[in-house]
């Protein structure tokens, strides 16, 4: 039941690794890890900055965590988000959910990670070839946020 | 009343927060943008298209008729794109 | 396009890196990891024994790499099962997909690890506090695959 | 021919692998499996319930009318249970 924004990079290993230590319970892990893609929507992009809504973030986070483990017999959930400016191929989030089951491990990913691309505070500005854009919220997302039903 | 900004949101105002003391008249959320736009042309740019903004009082997404008060922390932004 | 079946463990942190690693196209990496769990079906398990069948199991899991390839976008994927004896916390498989797009990289993790519960030939001997048994294959995992439609 | 078996398949007959030249009346999965289980009392509790039982030939998945021949790798083992 951790939530974490930070500026430094992550060691997914290690983040892994502390998940599941010692909990004997656990049969399995489902993990999503976000990164800088070299390109969007054709445009090359050489760098990205997070800007984050500090207080409002966690808060949102903490939030999204307790619905999965409402909705999902979890044993444990991570979720590391980065903000601060990053380069094509950094990590940018890191979401992780153990349980006994596979099944609830792995939908309860895919739900932390829709959820917080609709719901926390957070807003991509890109550096490409033709300047700055600040990256547009995609309807895609809301979509695979709705699946899940209403919070 | 503390007012927060984010993302080109916060660029057209040209501030990330502010302390605002608005008049009596404004008491939701939708009183408040109308207010705002009539502060400059960067607030009216800010604040064109309001369908393209959300609102969070007190860290909580609120809809336009939320109410506002003095102590309210009031943030506007656009729709989120982290992950 | 990775398939590997070992005894020994896996370090998640060394082969996630490795698949990232140089590929800036890759926007989101899907990941499941399975552990040997301290009880199964209400009796404490004390080790688990993975036998497989060398030869058609490598064949199996490319088969279903192949099939994940076909069915998203992927840019790369990672297969590793182990077999022998482990203890409870031990890892025994890991599955992870690279793609540009999150959805893909999620839905070909859950699928490859579907599949694989159905289709691949390994079989578990665990040793229990009533001795030793072998693990019945559950209705649940067939329905899980079958999702997926037909081969 | 050469046979394999696994786990309980593999325990009740007693042995992993054998090389087997079948009469000519095998011909296909279900005839060798008639074969096999009057060659014991392993064979015969290993094969009481086919439906409890998976066939490969050659690495690859069959049903019971999948014709088998000399040279072929045939395996018989219990629904997968790996992952």
């Amino acid at each position: 039941m951790t939530v974490r924004v930070q500026e430094a990079d992550f060691d997914i290993g290690a983040e892994l690794a502390s998940l599941t230590a010692g909990n004997t319970a656990v049969g399995g892990l489902g993990v999503f890890v976000g990164l800088v893609r070299d390109v969007a929507d054709g445009t090359g992009v050489s760098a990205l900055t997070l800007e984050h809504y500090p207080g409002m973030t966690e808060k949102a986070l903490e939030g999204i965590e307790a619905e999965a483990r409402d909705r999902w017999p979890l044993e444990d959930t991570l979720i590391i988000h980065r903000v601060g400016r990053m380069l094509p191929g950094d990590n940018i989030v890191l979401v992780a959910c153990t349980s006994a089951h596979r099944q609830a491990a792995l939908d309860a990913t895919t739900f932390l990670i829709d959820w917080l691309k609709t719901k926390a505070p957070f807003w991509k500005r890109e550096e490409t070839d033709q300047g700055e854009r600040w990256v547009d919220a995609r309807e895609s997302d809301d979509q695979a946020a709705a699946r899940w039903g209403a919070p | 009343m503390k007012l927060l900004y984010f993302a080109w949101v916060r660029q057209r105002i040209g501030a990330g927060t502010e302390e605002v003391t608005p008049p009596t008249e404004v008491t939701d959320v939708a009183t408040l943008v109308d207010w705002l736009r009539a502060r400059g042309p960067g607030y009216a740019e800010a604040f064109k298209d309001t369908r393209a903004i959300r609102c969070a009082v007190n860290h909580t997404y609120v809809e336009v008729d939320h109410p506002v008060a003095a102590g309210d922390e009031v943030a506007f932004f656009p729709p989120v794109t982290g992950g």
